[in-house]
């Protein structure tokens, strides 16, 4: 799960993590107020949940009121990567003697969070990442004692030089991998964290991506949920048990297992077709996914083929064809449909199926192949 | 001949009173797994299918000398299910528990480790090797033995392709999957290297998909340190970035972890990639051939 | 640093931990109030900080506001071991199937938290461990894993038997080793725990008492500080750098190191004296101190005489000599002093003592004799 | 020959910039002690005595091979300081520290497991093996060679007796404060152990004091596992239950913890007890007579 900057603001300053004052603004003369509250130089930033808001033009800095009306004006309602901007944040422009970056993540392969920090902040890390590696400083924490002061302290020492300095940021540092953790944090990056002329050090702009796996145990993070409509439509999807990605193609899918629906969708496209979407319904043979399942696809205009592809493992592929055969008695729709079904009783199962009339094989390329033929017509 | 499990298994089921537990404890005393234990707080005394069931491991080690153990509880209790095991000297613990918080995994990785426990899981489908144990939810009848060695990071698609194994007559060693979770405990890796050191394994069919770069490092693995031959395959080509395409660990993000990267790492590495699961008993036919020449 | 059972219960509270209604009280018609206000069976209990007030008449049941009224009165005032009592509290009595004793502490073997658990509540646990200590389940905790939840559940189903009350207990197992931990407490007590006839189990009386050294982060814990007199005095000599703790002897002892301290006090009661202190003045010659300390020391009236003790290591004798001049300059007393020198410049410190006319020797024992000869006087 | 230091030890001051690090430094590499680096955040590139100094354990281990460290940072950053040197591969951590919080401690200990890492302290004055190296607060005029093992849970008391020894011809391997506090590393009967197994050493000195069952445990090892001769004095006979003497160990909690247990334990053990300090040398002779008859 994803969260805006102001949120990602207000999370840190729970921490004790120093941010500028910010102001939450919907509308333009709400920006105006903020502006004129401010009474300084101040940034008008886009709340959306993409990157590169600022090569967008999502960010702008006003030296008066008036430019941070005309920046409201601008960025409000404007388009930055498919998301509509409706409200923007109008901060504190501090002044910046120099930009780091310092970053938490997961990382597969210690099993653990790594810290990165940067004294090339302010830009992308994946670019100082591809291109000088050796600017980037990785450390591995060990989740048993998590981050030791003393190494919060060497770090922020080899960034800031000045031992003043590196304590004031390794104090941010050790705040930071607190929340991480404390929030089931997949993701959190300052960026920039910045050395202020006066001998400050503040966070800028930050990110923070949650796992949600443990937000049955994280309400206040649930709470900051601000889903876009895709996202609605596969949380939505997902309490009835299915795990459902909307694509750009015209085939749809309805696979058991994830493994598998990604094959499937490679399939599609490996035959020349367009998957529409990830659709995994998971390990049951209950006719209601089904119908779920149908319903989210054929929600989908541009669909004009489905294909269903069920594996029977420990489910058997008969008790699959009866739930298929219950829910397309419900679901009325001219969008052809092929039904592959495989494994466990899979030849009763397409006995079974017969009587549907739809078209029935038993191997998956054959499937995807029936499938693109079908959304040709 | 196997990796991991075999007739000797003695297998405790954590969660035995369970739904899922109940079912699939059924299921693996069925194969013939050799099951010693269950356990469920509280239900000590009770039995499920014969199988004596104990309060906690400790008990149920120190009664029945359990080496390995399947863990069916909730996520929100796995992590401690898994501890538990471990810290009752549990060698082996398959979880095959989904939705397990990544940070319950970190912090118990370096624990297992000092103990010494393997992992297989969480969010995983289990382990087989044919005719001697089934530890896990695959489907039994899929599967066959023989001496090709199976690894998979996904559930249907390995029955998908290891259906497609058994109708091609390859047998299978020993079959594992490792599951779909960014933080997991055995890897692509760490079972590579006990296939090849398996007399009885003769090639090994790996399945991956998008996410990480386990599948990268599988890769390098297998050019510097395996003699006996692989066939990959990768699944979410397709796959948009910074989309969980169902798995927790099947996300492409920061333009690394996608299917052509991985693909280009085993190709590099000599390990042919199929296009579609239905190519992948002619390439280990293919492989297995220029071996034998 | 000890607290007082309201301040406990108010702890377990803050941290989920289940307790029955109370309300502190310091007069009796405060307690007819709460009395009252509660309506129905109360407990009325001494808050002072010692142990065994149910012994010594300080916890009394009251089934009516009458009860509560004449408990009060009986109770406010009345002494426990030295301690006058200042306040009760007025708690809700509930009914009890079964007490439990539950117990978190350091431990000095295997350097970790223990917990302590028993079958056997309700009375005092160091009983139970001396006669029947099969009967206590004593578990060690790895700090860095913490109490995990299978082993709190493992510890409550043995004492409970029944796997939903355990579940009920195990949680309240892990917030008291939470609240433990993040409290930097010595110990934590919940003593009973009780069952009652409606299957609640709940935290009926608890005792905690916190790492002196740890106060300097624990702002809240600090803050429930309420000395008595005594430990006033020995917060006062704190402060002052000193290390004080009143007996009831009559010859005051002034010694540099704890170690030494407690030999000094042992020696002058194996020469038939009898200490009136513990006095620490730690590894200064700073006259102050000195000052300090003799002001303590001729403050308690019961001291006839006075031994200073000094083994000079790093402080040279005749610095610390210097300090004591200084200081017996100022201190006008007629109570007898003996001053021991030894180490480092021993000689040249006691030349320097000449002059006070003060009777100087340099062996512990011959100090001792010699206080306590003066103290008979 | 000695225990745990001598000529060779590589030791690195931690805080050697502030006040109290600094003039034990001087002090210690007055005596000989063999001091290779200091460490203070930010001043690397500075030197103290001439003794370079180094932002971070691992930089000054890296470039010195230091092998001991001695600790003066103040009690709230102690524990980390610890773990610090512990996590650059010394071997050895004296912490000098007062006022170190318990938890602290009881965190540290596993850690310094894992990582193999001998602890003394903290609260404790340090050791010394007289002639070669003294690490720690210690007087070292009070010191002189010989065939003495010495051990004491305070400071000052352990200069009275060691004085004492001194002046009556008793030399000293080495001398070990090991701290008052309640939670430290390095105990009794690991140094006794240590003192049994050193062919220098012909005897024993210990010092134990009122709390805990560090000197019971002491003299079950001695009985035991010893055959060279200890002499004891325990301090806080007459000291109340439940009030702290000045150490947060010093302190007769529910009845245990006392000087009658202790010396009770000891006598039962053939060890003898001096009634006061100067009693040690009479005793510490009279064993030394039995054994050499």
């Amino acid at each position: 799960m994803k969260i805006h900057e102001y949120q990602a603001r207000q999370i840190f300053r729970d921490y004790g993590i120093p941010v500028p004052d910010s102001v939450l603004c919907y509308t333009v003369s709400e920006v105006e107020k903020a502006a004129r509250d401010m009474n300084r130089m101040v940034v008008v930033k886009a709340q959306v949940l993409a990157g590169g808001r600022g090569k967008a033009g999502g960010v702008k800095l006003a030296r008066t009121v008036e430019d941070a009306v005309t920046a409201g004006k601008q960025i409000l309602g404007m388009d930055i990567k498919g998301y509509t901007v409706e409200k923007v944040l109008v901060a504190d422009a501090v002044n910046i003697a120099k930009e780091f970056y310092v970053g938490l993540i997961n990382d597969r392969n210690t099993k653990s969070v790594i810290l990165m920090a940067s004294a090339e902040g302010g830009v992308e890390i994946e670019e100082v990442a591809k291109e000088t590696p050796e600017k980037i400083i990785k450390f591995s924490i060990n989740p048993l004692t998590g981050l030791l002061d003393y190494q919060a302290r060497n770090v922020a020492l080899e960034l800031f030089g000045d031992i003043k300095l590196a304590n004031k940021a390794a104090s941010i540092f050790t705040k930071l991998y607190k929340l991480y953790v404390e929030t089931d944090a997949t993701l959190a990056e300052i960026n920039p964290l910045v050395l202020t002329p006066e001998n400050e050090v503040l966070a800028i702009d930050g990110k923070m991506n949650f796992d949600d796996n443990a937000l049955y145990r994280q309400p206040k993070i649930l709470a900051m949920r601000e889903p876009d409509e895709d996202e609605l439509q596969e949380i939505a999807a997902n309490e009835k048990g299915l795990a459902y990605i909307k694509l750009d193609g015209n085939i749809g899918c309805m696979v058991n297992g994830a493994g598998l629906a990604m094959a499937t969708m490679d399939m599609i496209q490996l035959y020349g077709g367009s998957p529409a979407n990830f659709l995994d319904i998971g390990g049951s043979s209950n006719p209601q996914k089904v119908i779920d399942a149908m319903n989210i696809l054929l929600g989908d205009k541009n669909v004009k083929a489905v294909m269903i592809n069920i594996f029977g493992g420990i489910t058997r592929c008969d008790d699959v064809a009866k739930g298929l055969i219950k829910a397309l008695e419900i679901i009325i729709t001219d969008v052809p449909i092929v039904v592959r079904l495989s494994g466990t009783n899979a030849a009763e199962g397409l006995e079974l199926l017969k009587q549907t009339g739809l078209p029935t094989v038993s191997s998956m390329s054959e499937a995807a192949k029936k499938a693109i033929e079908l959304s040709k017509r | 001949m196997s990796i991991l499990v075999n007739k000797d298994t003695k297998l405790v089921v954590q969660g035995i009173t369970g739904r899922d537990g109940k079912f699939h404890t059924g299921r693996m005393k069925e194969y013939g797994t050799n099951i010693v234990a269950g356990v469920s707080p509280g239900k000590a005394g009770e039995s499920v299918d014969g199988i004596p069931v104990f309060n906690n491991v400790a008990a149920a080690v120190k009664a029945t000398g359990a080496n390995t153990s399947i863990i069916f509880v909730p996520a929100p209790y796995a992590a401690d299910a898994i501890l538990e095991a471990s810290e009752a000297g549990v060698a082996l613990v398959i979880a095959i528990s989904e939705g397990v918080p990544v940070q319950d995994m970190i912090r118990v990785t370096p624990i297992l480790k000092q103990n010494g426990t393997l992992l297989i899981g969480p969010n995983c489908p289990g382990l087989i090797t044919p005719g001697e144990a089934l530890i896990g939810i695959l489907p039994a009848m899929i599967f066959k033995p023989g001496n090709i060695g199976f690894i998979s990071r996904s559930g249907t698609l390995t029955y998908e392709v290891v259906n497609l194994l058994t109708l091609n007559d390859f047998g299978q060693t020993t079959c594992v999957g490792i599951g779909g979770d960014p933080v997991a405990g055995l890897y692509f890796i760490d079972l590579l290297e006990r296939f090849e050191n398996d007399p009885a394994t003769k090639a090994v069919v790996l399945i991956g998909e998008i996410g990480g770069d386990a599948e990268e490092q599988a890769a390098q693995f297998i050019a510097e340190k395996m003699t006996k031959p692989v066939v990959a395959f990768i699944a979410g080509q397709t796959a948009p970035p910074g989309k969980r395409m169902g798995h927790a660990g099947a996300i492409i993000s920061s333009g690394s972890g996608t299917a052509e990267e991985k693909i280009a790492a085993f190709n590099k590495a000599g390990v042919p990639v199929a296009k579609e699961p239905a190519e992948i008993p002619e390439l280990l036919r293919r492989k297995m051939a220029e071996l034998s020449k």
